[in-house]
């Protein structure tokens, strides 16, 4: 499948600061998701691994928008939103160690990341689990009259699924404010769009709901970043719950025991030109908004991070075994 | 007592849901009631005909049907901090949210290590015997109850389907209320001051010496009655309602069949594998040098349900089985 | 919620053969649930009990288009179905009465027929149950090489259970010769269609598959026809799968336990005018197709019918009780 | 027997499950396999790596994230003539299935008065131990194992995994065929003309005199270690591979457990109301005489599954805990 460009929004005007920030921020996902992959190799990391190279500019432009009120629902690939959200590396690298100090008490690995602090109300390693729960999220805030978004994060596959169908029809009939985002990357695992999809254009779908939905460019951070802010300005005003489909592309494997029989190396080669990461620098610098020492810095700054969550993640503890069963069900009561 | 007497009033098991569906929307405006129909049409087994009247569209909210999209969504309502009442209309139905109740409810404490429980209560009628054939009678209760991180209640009498659900309510964690539908029309008498009841004993409902029966739900009422012909031949069963099948209330039992030394297990679910096989492995692990004879089961017959009424009673226990298997255990090895 | 009319395809050229055959077809299956409710008064049906008044038109219509060699998958509300398919009327009473004559052995009751001779796959229990099911039975048709349709009843409530979504998706990618037909009758139980999905014109939803879809008066059993002629034709000629939606109503409660508190005498009163067996007699007297004499010799003709099939059912045989766990699974092998 | 030496191979139980389905496509062309990405991706295990090549994409169909969908379209496939083999990628996403299966498959011929029977048969990859956890690890086929109407094959061998296939193919009913994710790397020695095997019988895999160790796929590693160890101790564990878990075979543990009368059920599913009860209660009422010891049982400590290693191994069954287990059982009540 070649890339498609879709109608871009105006770039946003973003000044120096933005500027960093948004490249760190990326920056910060893809130096993270390296740093797994290799201790993957070095077995330190186990269980199924779902890396989001390639797909930075979705989770760092829609994260933009939303306020440490707002709510996050992910999927099992969701290092990137969780670390953007404001989950530490550490405590994300721990929780793939499998150690207490995990940001999931080592108890969910790479596919289960929690936070409380951040309302980050985790992956979720079921194909369209997570959308029900996050109407019913928003739900929760409409009803106690809260005015917070519910931002749901899956990727193209799970539009398939009948809880997708159920979920967008929900949210629309009780007008919910959630903000679902597709991160339509081509594939479900080894399945191309085409296979999946009897009609192709996923932000299509929304509009069988009758809600409203835009296209972006997944792979332009201003673009998704411009875009998320509008649908959840709009959330945000009681408009009701919006669609956005971010256009990307997963670089690596799906996961790593992917051969990758499915698509052709040209393909991945092909769609890496446009990688978020490269582009958004040269754009910048293009626009004198950032410099070779800025990303020099950068990078520098999140090695730094990165070996700190390594070290972190290697001097924490294992839980005891003897706890193997608490939290199945709560302790104490709760009002 | 006069005053007390006074207070004293017959209900339905159906007013009595009623009854503790409205006075915890009124307790606790976090609570609200969810499920198909549960409000312009009065709820499939009219146990809600009246609250969307008093609680408006908001809290007695009907849904479209999309079993696993509204029970997701009361998931997340409970993470959001609200109370949701989910009413999945028959066990039945279930089946369609199956994911959402196993894969997320049952298990978003434990993989988040602690810090997302989920306090959703999920009421569900169950059962057979009203001539719905196989796709509307099952009894799947005890199979729920294989599930750790849910919590699986069976009330069987007008008190319990008054007290549970408040207590459901106060639960941390998922609960699954299972009603038998055929017990909607029972009538008993309750204080007017009958409130929450606990949810982790089980009852003996009637002494005895000769065996322990081990039942729950409507067929609680079999047991009676068999109990009640077999005290007329000199044999004194004792009948324990299980209450909830999830966690389960072993000691109950097992004191009584360190009492009784026999113990015949009756269950409108299905035999294998059944909560009847888990009851029959608890004596045989916790009252093994107890036993006179091996634990009985006497389950529904390992079929779909059928239409026709006889033959949906001949699948089903009957008291006049449960007397039948009850001389025979206490006579053979008397 | 008011009657919507919709645009109606010119009518058929009607010969007075045709009108008599479309007449008789709707009173046998309206004579026949007539019977059914006195049945189920006097105790001799039990279970519950959906009745099809009002929507007589679908299924004569649609079926008209069917031959032998297809299949039907239909819902509990499927006596109709069955009977105009060719199962008669009294092994469809037997059947309700629990006899082992009935054309599911008394093990089924009112919603699940079953006929192999005319290849009905039954009512279903479960809402939107049947859709995948049709899908299979058409997907075999395919792969096997077989020009057949299997035609699919399902009422609108079942449109937002997630396996619509599911099998429409499905039936599309995959292209199979099934035929959708949903017959909105605005209620779901006591769920008005506004309240059940956020997108009311059910005809829509199939556009977001990219299948072709027609939505028809449900009450004029001459558009329905025509409708379902051409979509059956489509299906036939390999155009893949087809969507009619069937605009309709029940008149009577949704089962035998409906207080109907969720609609209004009013509502149920003005639908009723446009009952598709008098305004079809009406049309057909009015252009000569049809005498007095013809509509009486009919409803003769039909109460002799169900007359003998009460006779049938009433005379036919218990199953014994040690029959109980036959069927659970097949008896022998089968190559 | 040297031409029949000559034949021998060694392959995994991936390769033999492969095989199987190859086998199934040549033979029968009714025969097709669908599911998610069991073609261009060539299966979540790799185990249809290549068939999509040998048999084209009608054949080797890859379906959407439609759980429900696929695995009733197969039931519609199988009622209309073809031979469909769904595979759901692990049973854990079975639940978004549950509807199809239980309300549709289990019952299509019951329901329908013996008209309609679904030669279907479903694969699914199951348990724990590969650190997936919560929501990727479980072991469902015991609670499977409760519904009347389908089939439950466990194959824990490579000779199994091979033969399974066919035979399930050959049966009118909707067979579910769990292939435990840890053994598709297992390597065993078979017959060139290896090919179908029985289903209705439990196997002997290590006889024993002391205590009868009953358990299933790949449990029954651990089970047969365990025994190795109990055997430099003179205990001469009994090892019983129960292969199909409905029908279960009783008779074979029922005459094991009379010849060594103890017995201790191990499972990697969860204890309460699992197959372990059910097993346990069959012991309990065909053999309850022949027993010295009650029943035991060792199974998944009932908690969703957590990922890191460590806990992970303290939640399932090991060899070790078998060990101490058998030893107290024989010692305690020698
Ligand atoms: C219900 C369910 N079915 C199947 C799987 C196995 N599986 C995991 S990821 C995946 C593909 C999902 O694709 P998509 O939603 O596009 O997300 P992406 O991996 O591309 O981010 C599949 C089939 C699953 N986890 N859950
Ligand atoms: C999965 C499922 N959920 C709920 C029910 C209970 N129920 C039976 S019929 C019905 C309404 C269905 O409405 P519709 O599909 O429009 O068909 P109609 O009754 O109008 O013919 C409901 C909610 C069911 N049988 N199956
Ligand atoms: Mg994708
Ligand atoms: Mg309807």
């Amino acid at each position: 499948m070649k890339p498609k460009r879709t109608g871009k929004p105006e770039a946003a005007a973003v000044d120096r600061d933005h500027a960093l920030h948004l490249l760190r921020a990326m920056t910060r996902i893809r130096r993270l998701e390296e740093k797994c992959a290799e201790l993957y190799s070095a077995m330190k990391i186990r269980g199924f691994l779902h890396l989001y190279d390639g797909q930075e500019a979705v989770a760092v432009g829609v994260m933009q928008a939303l306020t440490p009120e707002d709510a996050v629902v992910a999927t099992y690939r969701e290092h990137a939103h969780a670390l953007i959200r404001g989950v530490s590396a550490g405590s994300i690298l721990a929780e793939m160690y499998g150690k207490q100090e995990g940001c999931s008490r080592g108890r969910g690995g790479s596919m289960h990341l929690f936070d409380q602090e951040t309302r980050f109300y985790g992956g979720n390693a079921i194909v369209g689990g997570g959308l029900p729960i996050a109407v019913g999220l928003a739900l929760a805030d409409k009803m106690q009259g809260r005015v917070r978004v519910t931002c749901c994060f899956f990727g193209e596959g799970a539009v398939a699924e009948g809880e997708f169908h159920e979920s967008l029809n929900l949210a629309v009939l009780w007008q919910v404010p959630v903000l679902f985002v597709c991160e339509n990357n081509l594939y479900a695992m080894g399945t191309a769009l085409e296979f999946e999809h009897a009609v192709t254009d996923i932000a299509r779908k929304a509009a069988c709901y009758d809600l409203p939905s835009t296209a972006v460019d997944g792979m332009d951070v201003l673009a998704v970043e411009t875009a998320a802010a509008r649908a959840v300005a709009a959330v945000r005003a009681g408009e009701g719950p919006q669609f956005l489909e971010c256009r990307t592309y997963r670089f690596r494997a799906h996961s790593m025991y992917d051969a990758e029989l499915y698509r052709s190396k040209d393909e991945v080669r092909q769609w890496k030109k446009r990688g978020p990461i490269a582009t958004f620098t040269q754009k910048m610098k293009r626009r004198g908004r950032l410099a070779d020492a800025d990303v020099k810095a950068i990078e520098g700054e999140v090695a730094r991070e990165i070996e700190g969550a390594v070290a972190f993640a290697e001097a924490c503890t294992w839980e005891p075994v003897e706890d193997a069963t608490r939290f199945v069900y709560s302790e104490g009561r709760m009002p | 007592m006069i005053d007390g007497e006074q207070a004293l009033r017959t209900i339905t098991y159906r007013e009595a849901v009623r009854e503790a569906l409205r006075e915890a929307l009124q307790k606790d405006e976090r609570v609200f009631l969810m499920g198909e129909d549960v409000g312009r049409y009065g709820g499939c087994f009219a146990v809600s005909k009246g609250l969307l009247e008093a609680f408006g569209p908001e809290r007695i909210r009907d849904t479209p049907l999309s079993e696993s999209g509204f029970v997701g969504a009361g998931i997340g309502a409970a993470l959001g901090g609200m109370r949701p009442i989910v009413e999945v209309m028959t066990v039945n139905f279930s089946l369609l949210c199956a994911d959402q109740i196993i894969n997320n409810a049952a298990v978003y404490l434990y993989m988040s290590g602690g810090q997302f429980n989920v306090p959703l209560v999920i009421r569900l009628a169950t059962g057979g015997g009203r001539q719905l054939a196989a796709q509307h009678s099952r009894s799947l209760e005890g199979w729920y109850a294989h599930i750790p991180g849910i919590k699986i209640l069976s009330p069987a009498t007008v008190e319990d389907a008054r007290g549970m659900l408040w207590t459901a309510l106060q639960d941390p964690d998922p609960v699954l209320i299972f009603e038998n539908s055929g017990l909607y029309n029972m009538e008993a008498t309750l204080g007017a001051d009958a409130g929450p009841v606990d949810i982790h004993q089980a009852r003996v409902r009637r002494a005895g010496r000769d065996i322990s029966i081990i039942t729950y739900s409507a067929s609680l009422y079999k047991a009676l009655e068999a109990a009640e012909t077999l005290a007329k031949e000199g044999i004194e069963a004792e009948v324990i309602d299980l209450r909830t099948l999830r966690p389960l209330d072993e000691r109950t039992f097992l004191e009584s069949v360190a009492r009784t030394h026999r113990a015949l297990i009756v269950d409108e679910g299905w035999r294998s594998g059944g909560i009847s096989a888990e009851i029959a492995s608890r004596i045989m692990e916790g009252a093994f040098y107890e036993l006179d004879a091996p634990v009985a089961r006497l389950c529904s017959q390992e079929a779909p349900m059928p239409y026709a009424k006889h033959m949906e009673d001949a699948v089903l226990p009957q008291a006049a089985g449960i007397v039948d298997l009850v001389r025979h255990m206490v006579n053979a090895h008397g």
